[in-house]
């Protein structure tokens, strides 16, 4: 029976188990239960993707309506690979969440805590699975505001105007988004995604659907933090609690970057995006530019997280670059480039986090002398850090290298190298973190009060996640045929979509 | 004659948003925001929403205003001089609202009955769901059978925003001595009428709630109507007196509650081997199923939604007194 | 002689790399005992050196080795491949190795230095990951190990811990990894994307169906990506990771790490161009004249320092340049002379900076206007140093000899007599910087009348350093007199093997 | 039913012209307290006659009913809302025009 | 002519989304903002409800006798819509309420010179 609703168990669990938890309370209990519907969300995920893998595109008739009547949930190797990574990612950080929230949120808060994240998982997934453009809406809106809840569930007071602006921003980005299904559904008289598709006549190219498509673009863009509309980025990352931190930069802009490669490769045609609209050479000198602004603004700034957090901003850059390329590879690459960011970010945000447990700050002066205090952690988040470099054998490498080969297949030599001095920028600013714990010696305060390191349940999902950068970087068989399968999916998808209007004709 | 009116509806809308750029009084900026909410009400009556002018009038118009007066009596009604150049959000404006307007130059006539907007998916929930679905509103057969599933997620955000603003505000019962401070307490005409109104409302609420099969209504507004008869009990009695009719606890269950019942139905039919919310397969017949599917998923609706309503306001008012009380 | 003959041919790479890795391991687990660690040091370098003896054995049997260890991109493998050129630097490196865990032996202990197992356990990963990069089956797998090397050896360069070693090591580290990444990831993935392939290939994976132009930019991104090479301006990492123990600096700075980029040159030429292909591209004379100008800048830069190690790296830097130059002068003699510089200056220049470090532990001397008459107090020292300079320089009846040659002749042979002029004065100022230093320390006869410091407690170096530095001077003996195996091995590469051989009777006859 | 007609529609422009005059009112009196009292006017009289106006036009069936419904709930409400403002004012501590100017002469005097 | 009446509405409609939007991020003070943001989505609203008009058509409750009904999709989304924005502005107000104890101001250029004094 379950395999039958294999699509839809993904969203519902954490679905349901937001409310049960939100009654449980403040209990320890409350913590297993979140974690353990989690690690469920995230094996049926896994199931989910051998089954996409195995069979292609999963449709799921919620209602029994078929659409576009009803609301149907489409599972392709896309997004039941980029599901697999945000699931993954919030078991773990959920994991790690037990001890580290007891630092940074008020304890009658923590089951708050666990619902808002929750809510956020099933948001995301449900962004990933459904194919209907205003479900997307609703789901993008139950996951933006689990997150401003978990933003601005800091102690620090920073947090609170960070996660206004994010509301802000965040809101203004989900109505363009409504405006522009708006327009489409004006055009077309449907709001599946794949019947949309059917139903655009690119060739009879109305102003109308143009527009529509530049809002939904821009208002996507709002939400992946696309530079420049990046601003509500670096204060939530820096000032929301570690855990989140951690979540919501290895997955939230991760989701909006599927959702974005979404509607222009499935619901717009791409050559209509590209070739006639020439869409990718604004997004490639918006990705280009977010690469260079944004590793240098991190390079300069004095809190580890915010480095992080205009880290996050550059490698988004990659991620816009490699679908701008407009090729199976580049695609790949930003598949491939959103699950590894994840288990990067991740973990480089779960060592800061860690760092935070015991100094209280960090601030890159907080990191001196760590490395001989905090072995484990600060190896994690070197490691983590050569992985963002882009060092052979870490999973950066692999998505360097997918973005460099897509770059050269089209001859763009200068973008290639753009790409690897973008890298360097990275070996700057995480240099700097690594040099203050392995090399400086710790401030006076510091050295005083024996720093210890933090407990297991903090330590194992951060190692689990270096591991797999490492696993990952040197075993590429699982993503590059997910990635692989996805993009090609992605591009056939223009044929199927033509096939399916002479059916329907 | 409706476009007529709409049209002056129309300006006098576009007029009250003129207003509020200008304005620097904030209450009077909220007042003008639920006399646009209301306007707006009135054109999407004459445009035939009838369900959508309800749910604007009740929540836009309604608890949007009461809550953001909550939060004026908490800042302060003055906006200060504004010291930032307007110049740059001018340019961003202008280049967006030219878009706009450069996408609807190839938009087809307004109520042209051929627009393709009315071509594709409509006519068969026009067409077919009186018989597939059994009930003559479109509207809540729309809602609750053929895209239950963003009713559920709508359900949900409801349910985030209460989480988001617990997680800010924090509800606190009051003390006796503080109790006799708030509420209207010399004002005995009110006191009556009040006990007077608050059944009336709540029958009505009822009504909506169940009614919204064959007239406008269900349990969105059903939800914020009950709710409004709380919100006025608190404030004719006080805070500490509402908190003894409803207490914040049993609100967060029934928050909860709502969001379960509301999924259970789906589980149920997905135990009864149809897929996630086919309420064909709650019950032997495909009609009744349909009906027993909507009335409970309502249900859960209105339930979740009066409680997020008025968890939300005893968050908003609890801090309006603790400052106070300051 | 073999110790290996049951062991399946390929496994024997698998072993080369893994034997340094599981010492690493070792050495952690026994850090705490320090007579223990460091027998399993010992152990572990002779077991290695037996290792590529008995590949090189394989290899004169024209046993065919490759493995492949997993596939990384569909198509692109992490393999390896045994071939005569990796061979030659793995003989070198694995037996410089042994030497120099003795000498560090003596040298750790007499300098009381922090952190040894650290140290140990990074100088087995470096070698591990040497080995992987001798025998490496295509340029992906070379450059993952030539990263891997670089990480390796940061903690060796840093190990000081003070402001000194963490400036040297920012600059180790900018330099080659920005190198690394900008252009040789780059050079790698240009390869890759015109070619559909990253083997090496015996004459070449380019041919004349490609690009000239585009050939041409990828050579210059390779010679500058390889910034273990050293060519001006990537040379400053060089100088500045001279804060590192001497031992790191003799077998790393002067043998592994730096012929491992030169050696990566050298097969990239080889295997990757080929030296037909090379000779039609504009950008060859290019580099040949900027590797020749870096020989002649840094001999020069050389002699202005008066701090051994400091004056020795850059003689480093100009040696090395003469590999490049071997390399880009497309002729097959020159590269055989270009692969015989690597073992012979390895063993001249490792012989210098035992000398220093032997100097530096003794008397705590590091700067040669300090060393005047010192050869008195430490003579064997000092004749090994005379030793290692003379086959610097390049006069028999030292190593240094014939590898010059060679790459005298190759130049000759390419009509590039600019290079040949070059390699002439070069030899000159190599007599000019490094000879005067035994000179002074022996026959110091115009300061006699006035020391301001006394030898009095000045002894020679510790025992362990004293044989190293003896081997060494004593391979730069024999490897005058006996280079054949050498020669051999290097005529079994393809493509360099006749010339050789012609040049080698040409050679008797003289 | 042109009776009908007919009292309805003085029904409805009488209660217009109080809507509007409560409308000027609002505008154009001095204070508080002549504000509400133009305002309640609009509430109480106006919708009185507007409603009554509509009722005549129904047929006499469930609207009918609704309007009543809604007629009732109007003259309950409406007037306790003036009633309430009013008294939150003189709560609030302010005064009638007539005070005001009293207060004034006690100053003055 | 028939053009712009047809068009009318849609225009207001815009014109109404830029006087929202203008103020949601010209405007100091947060609680503005909000406001801003509801007059912005409000007319997003009525941007949807626009489209699904029929001329002549009825509300979309079967009722004997009519025979053109509006169309009941824009009417289902917008509901839903219109509940995602007071949930949003709850979140919003709530901010600002929370903003306003830990700075003592809600004017956007007053507390970022609180924090970047920090």
């Amino acid at each position: 029976m379950l395999e039958q609703h294999l699509a839809a168990l993904p969203i519902l669990i954490p679905l349901l188990a937001a409310p049960i938890t939100f009654i449980l309370g403040r209990s320890w209990f409350t913590w297993l239960f979140a974690t353990s519907t989690s690690a469920l969300a995230c094996f049926f995920s896994w199931h989910l993707l051998a089954a996409a893998l195995s069979d292609g595109v999963l449709s799921y008739a919620l209602g029994g309506w078929p659409p576009p009547w009803g609301i149907e949930l489409r599972v392709d190797t896309a997004n039941a690979f980029v599901l697999l990574a945000v699931s993954t990612l919030s078991t773990l950080v959920l994991v790690y969440a037990k001890d580290s929230i007891e630092k940074e949120i008020e304890a009658s808060k923590h089951s708050l805590f666990y619902t808002a994240h929750l809510l956020c998982l099933a948001g995301l997934s449900g962004m990933l699975l459904t194919g209907d453009a205003f479900n997307l809406f609703v789901f993008l809106e139950v996951s933006s505001l689990a997150t401003y809840t978990l933003v601005s569930l800091a102690s620090d007071r920073r947090c609170l105007t960070a996660a206004f602006r994010y509301l802000v921003m965040g809101t203004i980005g989900a109505t363009f988004i409504l405006i522009g299904v708006g327009m489409l559904y004006m055009m077309t008289g449907t709001l599946n995604m794949l019947d949309l598709a059917s139903r655009i006549d690119v060739y009879e190219s109305s102003r109308t659907i143009n527009t529509g498509m530049a809002f939904i673009i821009v208002g996507v863009s709002i939400k992946l933090a696309l530079f420049p509309l990046h601003m509500w980025l670096p204060p939530a990352y820096t000032y929301a609690p570690s855990a989140v931190s951690a979540f919501l930069a290895s997955t939230a802009t991760k989701v909006a970057v599927y959702v974005m490669i979404r509607f222009i490769f499935t619901v717009f045609e791409v050559e209509h995006v590209f070739e006639e609209m020439r869409m990718d050479l604004i997004l490639m000198v918006l990705a280009i530019v977010a690469i260079f602004k944004s590793s240098y603004t991190a390079i300069v700034q004095s809190n580890v997280k915010t480095v992080l957090a205009y880290s996050s901003v550059a490698q988004i850059g990659y991620m816009i670059l490699g679908l701008s390329l407009v090729s199976v590879t580049g695609l790949m690459a930003s598949f491939i480039h959103i699950f590894n960011h994840a288990l990067m970010k991740g973990a480089l945000f779960m060592a800061v986090g860690a760092v935070f447990y015991r100094v209280g700050s960090v601030d890159i002066k907080a990191f001196r002398g760590l490395g001989k205090q905090m072995p484990l952690t600060m190896a994690a988040f070197t490691i983590a850090g050569l992985s963002i470099i882009g060092v052979p054998l870490t999973v950066g490498f692999i998505s360097k290298w997918y973005l460099v080969t897509a770059a050269l297949e089209q001859n763009h030599w200068v973008i290639a190298a753009l790409v690897l001095a973008g890298s360097l920028l990275a070996v700057v600013y995480i240099g700097r973190v690594i040099e203050a714990a392995y090399f400086q010696e710790p401030t006076e305060s510091q050295a005083h009060n024996k720093i210890k390191e933090v407990p297991w349940l903090m330590l194992t999902p951060m190692w689990v996640l270096v591991l797999a950068n490492i696993y990952f970087g040197v075993d590429t068989s699982l993503t590059t045929e997910a990635a692989n399968a996805a993009s090609e999916w992605l591009f056939q998808n223009t044929e199927m979509a033509t096939t399916r209007q002479e059916v329907i004709k | 004659m409706a476009e007529l009116i709409n049209l002056v509806l129309l300006a006098m809308l576009a007029l009250t948003a003129l207003r509020i750029i200008f304005l620097k009084d904030l209450f009077a900026v909220i007042m003008l925001f639920g006399i646009f909410s209301f306007l707006s009400a009135l054109i999407f009556i004459n445009l035939d929403a009838v369900d959508v002018a309800f749910t604007e009038a009740s929540v836009g118009a309604g608890i949007s205003t009461v809550l953001m007066l909550g939060t004026l009596a908490l800042t302060g009604r003055k906006e200060k001089a504004n010291s930032h150049s307007s110049f740059l959000p001018l340019v961003v404006v202008c280049i967006t609202g030219a878009a706009l307007i450069y996408g609807t130059l190839d938009m087809p006539d307004f109520g042209d009955p051929d627009n393709p907007v009315h071509q594709h998916v409509a006519p068969r929930y026009i067409e077919e769901s009186p018989k597939e679905v059994g009930l003559p509103n479109m509207v809540t057969s729309v809602l609750a059978s053929y895209r239950g599933f963003d009713t559920l997620g709508e359900v949900v955000v409801v349910f985030a925003a209460l989480i988001a603003v617990l997680s800010l505000l924090s509800i606190r019962k009051e003390t006796e001595q503080d109790a006799s401070e708030s509420g209207l307490k010399s004002h005995h005409v009110l006191h009556v009428v009040a006990k007077l109104v608050i059944p009336l409302i709540i029958l009505f609420a009822l009504y909506v709630q169940f009614h919204g099969d064959f007239g406008p209504g269900g349990g969105f507004q059903a939800g914020v109507i009950a709710a409004a008869a709380l919100i006025l009990y608190a404030l004719v009695f006080g805070l500490p007196n509402a908190f003894a009719v409803i207490g914040a606890k049993f609100l967060y269950c029934m928050a909860s509650a709502g969001v379960l019942l509301y999924a259970s139905v789906g589980l149920f039919s997905m135990y009864k081997g149809g897929n996630f919310l086919d309420y064909n397969k709650i019950a032997a017949e495909p009609l009744a199923g349909q009906h027993y599917g909507i009335i409970i998923i309502e249900l859960g609706v209105g339930i979740t939604v009066f409680a997020v309503m008025l968890s939300i306001f005893y968050a908003f008012s609890s801090q309006t007194a603790r400052s106070n009380i300051k | 002689m073999n110790l290996w003959q049951n062991v399946e041919p390929s496994q024997l790479i698998t072993l080369s790399i893994l034997v340094p890795l599981i010492g690493a391991l070792l050495v952690i687990l026994t850090g705490k005992i320090p007579n223990l660690r460091e027998a399993i040091t010992l152990v572990t370098a002779t077991i290695l050196f037996s290792i590529v003896l008995a590949i090189t054995d394989f290899t004169f049997q024209g046993e065919d080795m490759h493995i492949q260890v997993i596939e990384l991109f569909p198509g692109l493998d992490i393999s390896f491949e045994v071939e005569p050129l990796g061979v030659l630097f793995a003989l070198v490196a694995s037996f410089l190795w042994i030497i120099t865990s003795i000498y560090a032996i003596g040298y750790m202990r007499g300098h009381n230095e922090q952190n040894q197992t650290r140290f140990f356990c990074c100088f087995a990963l470096a070698i591990s990951s040497v080995m992987a990069i001798c025998f490496s089956g295509n340029l992906l797998t070379l450059f993952i190990f030539y990263e891997v090397l670089t990480f390796s050896t940061y903690p060796l360069v840093t190990h000081a811990g003070n402001d000194a070693a963490k400036k040297g090591g920012r600059i180790y580290l900018g330099i080659l990894l920005s190198t690394s990444i900008a252009f040789l990831l780059l050079a790698v993935l240009g390869t890759y994307s015109l070619t559909g392939t990253l083997d090496f290939r015996a004459g070449g994976i380019f041919d004349d169906s490609h690009n000239k132009v585009i050939l041409g930019g990828l050579l210059v991104l390779f010679c500058y990506g390889i910034g273990k090479a050293a060519i001006m301006p990537f040379h400053r990492w060089l100088p500045a990771a001279m804060v590192a123990p001497t031992p790191v600096s003799a077998l790393l700075h002067a043998v592994a790490v730096v012929k491992a980029g030169v050696f990566s040159i050298l097969k990239i030429v080889i295997y990757i161009f080929g030296l037909e292909e090379l000779k039609t591209l504009a950008t060859t004379d290019i580099m040949l004249y900027i590797g020749a100008a870096t020989i002649l800048l840094s001999s020069c830069i050389a002699m202005t320092k008066d701090n051994l190690k400091a004056r020795l790296a850059y003689s480093t830097v100009s040696q090395l340049s003469y590999i490049v130059v071997g390399a880009l002068l497309a002729s097959s003699v020159a590269s055989a002379g270009a692969a015989l510089h690597i073992a012979t200056h390895a063993v001249g220049k490792i012989t210098l900076f035992f000398c220093a470090g032997a100097i530096m532990v003794a008397s705590h001397k590091k700067n040669i206007s300090e060393m005047v008459g010192l050869g008195r107090k430490m003579p064997i020292t000092m004749v090994a140093f005379a030793i290692g300079a003379i086959s610097i320089i390049g006069l028999p009846p030292m190593a240094g000899t014939w590898s010059k040659w060679y790459l005298t002749i190759g130049a000759l042979e390419a009509d590039k007599l600019f290079i040949v002029a070059t390699l002439m004065v070069s030899s000159l100022l190599n007599i000019a910087y490094l000879l005067p230093i035994p000179i002074k320390a022996f026959f110091n006869t115009s300061s006699g009348e006035q020391k301001p410091w006394s030898w009095a407690d000045t002894k020679e170096a510790p025992l362990p350093m004293l044989i190293a530095l003896s081997v060494t001077s004593l391979a730069c003996f024999v490897l005058f007199f006996y280079p054949q195996p050498l020669i051999d091995l290097i005529n079994l590469i393809p493509g360099v093997s006749t010339e050789v051989e012609m040049t080698n009777n040409l050679n008797g006859d003289g | 039913m042109l009776f009908l007609d007919v009292i309805s529609s003085i029904l409805l422009i009488s209660g217009v012209f109080f809507g509007l005059s409560g409308a000027i009112g609002i505008f154009k009196f001095p204070d508080f307290f002549t504000r509400i009292h133009a305002a309640s006017i609009t509430d109480s009289i106006a919708t009185i006659l507007i409603v009554g106006g509509l009722l005549l036009q129904t047929s006499f069936d469930l609207n009918t009913v609704k309007l009543i419904f809604i007629l009732v709930f109007l003259m309950i409400t409406s007037p306790t809302a003036s009633h309430a403002l009013a008294k939150s004012a003189r709560h609030g501590g302010l005064l009638t025009m007539a005070e005001a100017k009293e207060k004034k002469q006690e100053k003055t005097g | 002519m028939n053009f712009i009446l047809d068009h009318y509405n849609y225009w207001i409609t815009i014109i109404l989304m830029m006087a929202g939007f203008y103020i949601v991020i010209s405007a100091n003070n947060l609680v503005k903002k909000i406001v801003g943001l509801n007059v912005f989505q409000v007319s997003v609203f009525l941007l949807y409800i626009t489209m699904g008009k029929v001329s002549g058509g009825t509300a979309p409750i079967v009722v004997d006798g009519a025979t053109q009904y509006s169309n009941p999709l824009p009417h289902v989304l917008i509901l839903t819509a219109i509940v995602v924005g007071v949930a949003t502005t709850a979140v919003g107000l709530a901010l600002i309420v929370r903003i306003k104890g830990a700075y003592g101001t809600v004017e956007e250029n007053e507390f970022k010179d609180q924090d970047d004094a920090i």
